[in-house]
């Protein structure tokens, strides 16, 4: 059986809720954090499954997607270095990780 | 006519009171003069209005301007909003004279009459808007400024939640007020009075959304003119100073909903289904009031409940399409209503604020003045034959009595009930020996507060004589009126009416002229006289059933569940909302996940 | 003239403003930072003259166009540079709230770079404003939404403000992942990620025999993925959980700056991205139901829930979902047969317009108030009117202006969107924006009671600096000269006057 | 890519991406997470991405585990603690996770395009021309995110320095 679009997508969005449940499930900010890198991902590798799968006229991949792919991986690293900052001056803060101890605002 | 009288007319109350709230707050005096000023001013230039002729061309400058509505901010001068811009500056410039004596003593008068300005600059924007949305905007502005007046003595608490009350119990009826003017508007592409009068026609509306429309629309008046099931709030309004119930609870603001109603009749006769419910809740509301009218003791809320009755008159004669019929009530019920409440602000004044009238008595004799006028206005009410009351009344019975009988039925009755309770305030206040030490006390007051009472005395005897009323209502309004007098039972009418001004008046007479305390709320007394205990006996089985029965409703059904119930329910709503956002970033995510997976379903897989 | 890159100098110079700041932030003795604020707000006000005189452009390099300078997008640049501004006002009153919560040995050091994020937020807003292309929305959006985490925790000894970080860096980075995800399937269905050209070959995709026919859901569910990333970044309900939380955590101005300028640049984003698939026969109706739902959805949650609150910034939290629920009834009430979605922006921007004056008013006199009662309670407002009449009739203003009374800025906005809904005989959004204003009544009235009507709990004036009072009486003037005179700010938005939608008449018998 | 080859990845990209979830230990987790984006970059590279999965390997394999594991250290992160087991959270997560998958597999039914298999490719030459484009058309982006860069570089060091001067 040949491997077509769909089953990237699939293992694509499997691994997309995969991350999803982990955001839900797990307890330590940090996990949680890892969790939102695997979702990011999942999307990358849906782009690039795009990417291959709309050739151009000239038989090449679309860069285009590509591109976005870059920019992605970019962003992701970016937005984690400033969330592990925050966790950091969380943790300073309140000795703490974990999601059910922050939760002084409410209501 | 000169273009620039209206805006005068509008514009000089708000000025005032934005002199008053901004520089005159700390100098009363001044504030008070400056406003009492300005009420003169508005009614010598109201009279000009009425002298001068129509304007040739709209008087209006625009304000919004999209593709699909043009609001202009537009002034109407036509004979129906000559008449009301008459009685309104006019018991206005009587109300503001007397409040200078009534509020004399008052810690911030300063403020009292910067609202009152308020209040009149809001009402005349009801009055002279040529278009419905600022209509609507000032029909919310007199809700304010009458949130403001009622809640004067804020810092009694039974007064703030009076002023809560008023301003809840309009907002429902304004919610459909609001939607039948959206609903206008988005059938008719206007939202104009002249323009809309002049397409509706063309539209070929189906009669099922003309009936919606109008009905919506009517919701408006049922709020702000007190009728069932949002009559609630004004009986309790009466916590605010007593000249602001006779402004604001007897001559305008409660009439504003038959004056709109009146504006739109145009409206009202494309549906007679919205008619015959309109006719209904009127007369209904007249008969409700005026049983509960008979069992009060404050002279301010019999007084109220009396407006309540009156005002349903005018609506049921809006719904038996006699709109000059309810036109011509509206104008002298404000003269003469406007003339009770200040005379009873007098009796509170003189005995120090004492309200209950089984606490007065013998005030004929020390209050000659009070009296005489006070006489004038009851007599007007209950339909003494030869006062303004009477041809009015008699007018909107006729439309009833050509129209459907039974709506006839219940305003005659009505009409004898109005005398009989009307007769019992009149005689326990005013007649027999002072039953306590304050009402042996009483005294007529200074010039500015008996000039006005004699003033409206004098109108309210007048006002309704067909030369001068007829004059007064302008050609239109007064050819409507001659219709119906031509339409036939004019003499049937009249004496049914005349019999049962002298019955109720004479079951009161009897049963109250000898009374110490209310002889219905007790126990048939030991009586010499045989007759009165049948009397006693006969009335309080029947009418105790039912005013207490109305009293049930009224304090349960309709007042807690509607009112209390709605806004509660609002609240309750937004606090076990509130309880979703518990603070757990998990449960967010969990929230937001669900909502992610049930937008998707929607989106893409239903 | 302008060169065609002309309005692209309004970013450059904000961002070279940023690095300056920065420059001159690391080299400057003494503790007080106060400076960079005023010389943000001098700069950023040159700027906000000088949008006036840049003529609008449609594009950058049309074969590759990534960013458009439409007179929309020009708006909403003014709207960005406004905000900041005011926000940078704002900060200056915070300052020494903030000092408080930030480790420091001078007292003011450290609040440095608290005034030049901003302004890099607001190069990122006003690129939102423009960008045209998934690629620089990506960007720009995590440019803004970056430099937010930062800010909303930037009050490191403030327990409330790192829970604000955290919550909103989870959350957010959760949406972002649903925004990539979504650009991928639009990529993956389109094969393109520019806006124009999406619009261009999605009809032919779509139509018989097109690549795409008898797969919209797919089409569908990327929108909505869409739909879901920009809804939380207007907080439109049930994507809305982090907004109360993180605003009450959040420094005062990073929450106003929050409030307003990502809020706008979110709607833009939405009307840019709507605008692609809403004339779509096979695609508008689903897409505008869904809309309807989480209009309402919004409107009932962000009104009701602020009725019980007695904290005001939280309550402006919740009024700030029913803000955003009146403006998604706008995009709700978009008509597809229109081929223009002018009447949806022209509602928005004006909105979005009244609702930055009053918000950023109502947010600077806050600051000012919870400064001198040390909390920003309602009951902290108690008798406003004694200590500081000028405060309190800014309040006023806003408060009024916020419910919606007529000859506001904010009664002009909601009188437009709920137009829309008019038009379209959209009755129901219509009927549950009116209970909701109802609702609104009660709670914003709430706060003028409380000034005008309690007596006071301290009676020690509270004092504001100049820059503050005239802040505060620009926005009272311009909250009503928009409410009076509406067509100065409407003629700045593209209109359907070339185009006019005449009211359908009812459609029965 | 030869079939067997997507399969041995996709599932092994998914069975070390359920291991992040399961671990307790933050270290382990983040293990996972590495081993889970090497299959990852392996996937690309049987799309012919191989300038991307290069990336993939540098940037995520690299930077950012060293950056989580060292935090981890750091703050001396232990296991989470066995607290009390929540049924009613696993049930949710689960709920939610299997909803959207349900919702995914729906979609991708109908999605007819997918069901085909690739086309062949022509020769790839994917750094020059993504570098090219990324320098001449796509600059823009490519600024600004030099900015966003900048502002999260700024936004580390005002979060993370201990005492300011």
């Amino acid at each position: 059986m040949s491997v077509t679009l769909n089953h990237y997508l699939l293992a694509s969005g499997l691994l997309f809720a995969i991350g999803f449940s982990g955001v839900l499930l797990r307890r330590n900010i940090l996990t949680i954090f890892m969790c939102l890198e695997l979702m990011l991902n999942a999307a990358n590798l849906s782009l690039v499954a795009f990417s291959r799968f709309n050739l151009g006229p000239d038989g090449l991949p679309n860069y285009n997607a590509q591109i976005l792919v870059f920019f992605i991986i970019t962003v992701a690293a970016a937005e984690v270095a400033v969330g592990l900052a925050i966790i950091v001056a969380l943790y300073r803060a309140r000795q703490t990780t974990h999601v059910e101890d922050i939760n002084s605002l409410k209501f | 006519m000169d273009p620039h009288l209206p805006w005068f007319v509008l514009l000089n109350p708000l000025l005032t009171a934005a002199l008053i709230h901004l520089a005159l707050r700390r100098a009363p005096a001044a504030a008070t003069g400056l406003s009492v000023l300005s009420a003169v001013l508005g009614l010598i230039t109201a009279i000009g209005i009425w002298f001068s002729g129509t304007p040739s061309a709209p008087i209006e400058i625009s304000w919004i301007q999209l593709a699909s509505l043009r609001i202009p901010i537009g002034l109407l001068v036509d004979p129906l909003s000559k008449v009301m811009l008459l009685v309104v500056t006019g018991v206005g410039a009587l109300v503001h004279i007397y409040s200078t004596v009534y509020m004399a003593k008052d810690e911030s008068k300063g403020r009292f009459f910067g609202n009152l300005s308020l209040f009149m600059f809001s009402m005349l924007g009801i009055v002279l808007a040529n278009n419905f949305a600022m209509m609507f905007i000032f029909w919310e502005l007199v809700g304010v400024s009458s949130y403001l007046l009622i809640g004067h003595w804020f810092t009694r608490d039974s007064a703030a939640a009076a002023a809560n009350k008023a301003f809840l119990t309009n907002r429902i009826g304004d919610f459909g007020f609001m939607l039948g003017i959206l609903l206008l508007w988005s059938a008719s592409g206007t939202v104009v009075f002249p323009e809309l009068a002049a397409k509706i026609g063309s539209l070929n509306l189906s009669a099922g959304f003309l009936t919606a429309a109008v009905l919506l629309v009517f919701c408006g008046a049922v709020g702000k003119s007190a009728q069932l099931p949002l009559h609630v709030w004004l009986p309790d309004a009466m916590e605010g100073p007593t000249p602001v119930s006779a402004l604001i609870h007897a001559a305008t603001m409660v009439a504003a909903g038959v004056y709109m109603l009146a504006r739109i009749s145009f409206l009202i006769t494309l549906s007679p289904a919205a008619q015959s419910v309109i006719a209904w809740i009127g007369i209904l509301t007249a008969v409700f009031a005026a049983l509960l009218a008979t069992q009060q003791d404050d002279i301010k809320r019999i007084l109220a409940y009396s407006t309540l009755s009156q005002l349903g008159y005018m609506v049921s004669a809006i719904g038996l399409a006699a709109p000059g019929a309810a036109m011509f009530h509206l104008f002298t019920h404000a003269f003469f209503k406007a003339l009770l409440f200040l005379g009873a602000g007098a009796i509170i004044h003189a005995l120090h604020h004492e309200q209950n009238i089984w606490k007065m008595g013998g005030l004929a004799k020390s209050m000659r003045l009070t009296f005489l006028t006070f006489a004038l206005g009851y007599l007007a009410l209950i339909g003494c034959p030869g006062l303004s009351g009477f041809f009015s009344k008699d007018l909107i019975l006729l439309a009833a009595w050509q129209q459907s009988k039974p709506v006839f039925a219940l305003g005659l009755f009505t009409a004898l009930l109005t005398a009989f309770y009307m007769t019992r305030l009149f005689v326990v206040v005013f007649l027999g020996q002072p039953r306590s030490a304050a009402a042996e006390h009483g005294h007529d007051g200074p010039v500015a507060m008996t000039a006005p009472l004699t003033l409206l005395a004098l109108l309210s005897v007048v006002a309704g004589w067909p030369f001068i009323g007829h004059t007064l209502m302008g050609h239109d309004l007064a050819e409507g009126l001659h219709k119906i007098h031509a339409g036939g039972g004019a003499e049937t009418v009249m004496s049914l009416a005349t019999a049962a001004f002298f019955v109720g008046g004479a079951i009161a007479l009897a049963l109250y002229s000898k009374a110490k305390r209310d002889p219905l709320r007790i126990a048939p007394l030991q009586n010499k006289f045989y007759i009165d205990e049948i009397y006693a006996a006969f009335i309080s089985a029947t009418q105790d059933l039912l005013a207490s029965v109305s009293n049930w409703i009224d304090r349960w059904i309709l007042d807690g569940m509607l009112v209390r119930g709605l806004s509660g329910a609002t609240w309750g709503t937004g606090f076990l909302l509130r309880f979703l956002q518990f603070g757990n970033l998990q449960a967010y995510a969990f929230l937001f996940g669900l909502g992610v997976v049930v937008l998707i379903y929607l989106m893409a897989l239903r | 003239m302008p060169a065609p890159l002309a309005p692209l100098t309004l970013e450059i110079v904000v961002l070279l403003l940023g690095i300056v700041l920065l420059g001159f932030e690391s080299f400057s003795k003494g503790g007080d930072r106060g400076w960079m604020a005023r010389w943000s707000v001098a700069i950023l006000s040159v700027v906000f003259a000088w949008s006036f005189f840049t003529t609008g452009d449609t594009g950058v390099d049309p074969s590759h166009a990534f960013y458009c300078a439409d007179p929309l997008a020009l708006f909403f640049k003014r709207i960005a540079l406004l905000t900041t501004i005011i926000v940078m006002v704002i900060s200056l009153e915070f300052r020494p709230v903030l000092e408080k919560f930030i480790p420091g040995i001078q007292p003011g050091s450290g609040t440095g770079e608290f005034f030049a994020l901003p302004v890099f937020t607001c190069a990122g807003l006003m690129f939102m404003a423009s960008a045209v292309d998934f690629l620089l929305i990506f960007v720009a959006l995590e440019l803004v939404t970056i430099s937010f985490y930062v800010l909303v925790a930037y009050m490191r000894r403030q327990n409330a403000s790192l829970e604000a970080g955290v919550k909103y860096l989870i959350l957010g980075a959760l949406s972002t992942g649903f925004l990539v995800y979504g650009i991928t399937w639009i990529f993956g269905l389109t094969g393109e990620t520019n806006l124009a050209r999406i619009t261009q070959v999605l009809p032919s995709l779509l139509a018989e025999g097109g690549r795409l026919h008898g797969s919209e859901s797919a089409l569908l569910f990327a929108l909505m993925l869409l739909l879901i990333a920009l809804g939380f970044k207007v907080a439109a309900a049930p994507l809305q959980f982090w907004v109360p939380d993180v605003y009450q955590g959040a420094p005062t101005p990073v929450t106003a700056f929050l409030s307003v300028g990502s809020k706008a640049a979110g709607f833009i984003v939405l009307a840019r991205v709507l605008q692609t698939v809403v004339f779509l026969p096979s695609i508008a109706p689903k897409v505008l139901s869904v809309l309807g739902l989480l209009a309402v959805l919004t409107l009932l949650y962000g009104n009701l829930a602020a009725l019980p609150q007695d904290n005001l910034k939280r309550m402006l939290a919740y009024s700030s979902i029913g803000h955003a629920g009146y403006l998604l009834v706008a995009f709700a009430s978009i008509d597809p047969a229109a081929g223009n979605l002018y009447r949806t922006q022209t509602a928005i921007g004006f909105y979005l317009f009244g609702y930055l004056l009053m918000t950023l008013l109502s947010f600077l006199v806050m600051t000012v108030v919870s400064r001198h009662s040390r909390g920003d309670d309602i009951v902290h407002f108690n008798g406003l009117s004694k200590r500081s009449p000028f405060l309190a009739f800014g309040m006023l203003i806003a408060m009024l202006s916020l419910a919606g009374i007529p000859f506001t800025a904010g009664f002009y906005g909601k009188l437009l969107v709920f137009s829309t809904a008019i038009a379209r005989q959209n009755f129901l959004l219509v009927s549950v924006g009116i209970i909701t204003v109802a609702a609104g009544f009660y709670f914003y009235l709430k706060v003028v009671s409380a000034m005008y009507w309690k007596e006071p709990t301290e009676d020690q004036p509270v004092t504001a600096s100049g820059l503050t009072k005239f802040t505060v009486a620009a926005l009272c003037t311009a909250i009503f000269y928009f409410g009076i005179f509406p067509q100065s700010l409407l003629s700045m938005l593209p209109s359907d006057k070339a185009a006019p939608v005449a009211v359908s008449p009812a459609p029965h018998k | 890519m030869s079939p067997l080859l997507f399969w041995i990845f996709a599932a092994l990209m998914l069975v070390f991406g359920i291991g992040v979830i399961i671990n307790r230990n933050p270290v382990a987790s983040a293990l996972s997470l590495v081993a889970s984006f090497l299959c990852l970059a392996a996937l690309f590279v049987g799309l012919n991405a191989y300038f991307i999965a290069v990336i993939q390997v540098l940037v995520y394999a690299g930077a950012v585990m060293v950056l989580f594991l060292f935090i981890i250290m750091l703050l001396d992160l232990r296991e989470e603690q066995r607290r009390r087991f929540n049924l009613l959270a696993v049930a949710g997560g689960a709920l939610v996770s299997l909803g959207f998958v349900a919702e995914l597999v729906l979609v991708l039914r109908k999605f007819t395009l997918g069901q085909k298999p690739f086309a062949p490719i022509a020769q790839v030459d994917d750094v020059r021309q993504i570098g090219m484009t990324l320098f001449s058309t796509h600059n823009l982006p490519l600024q600004v995110t030099g900015v966003l860069i900048l502002v999260a570089t700024i936004g580390v060091v005002v979060l993370s320095k201990r005492d300011l001067k």
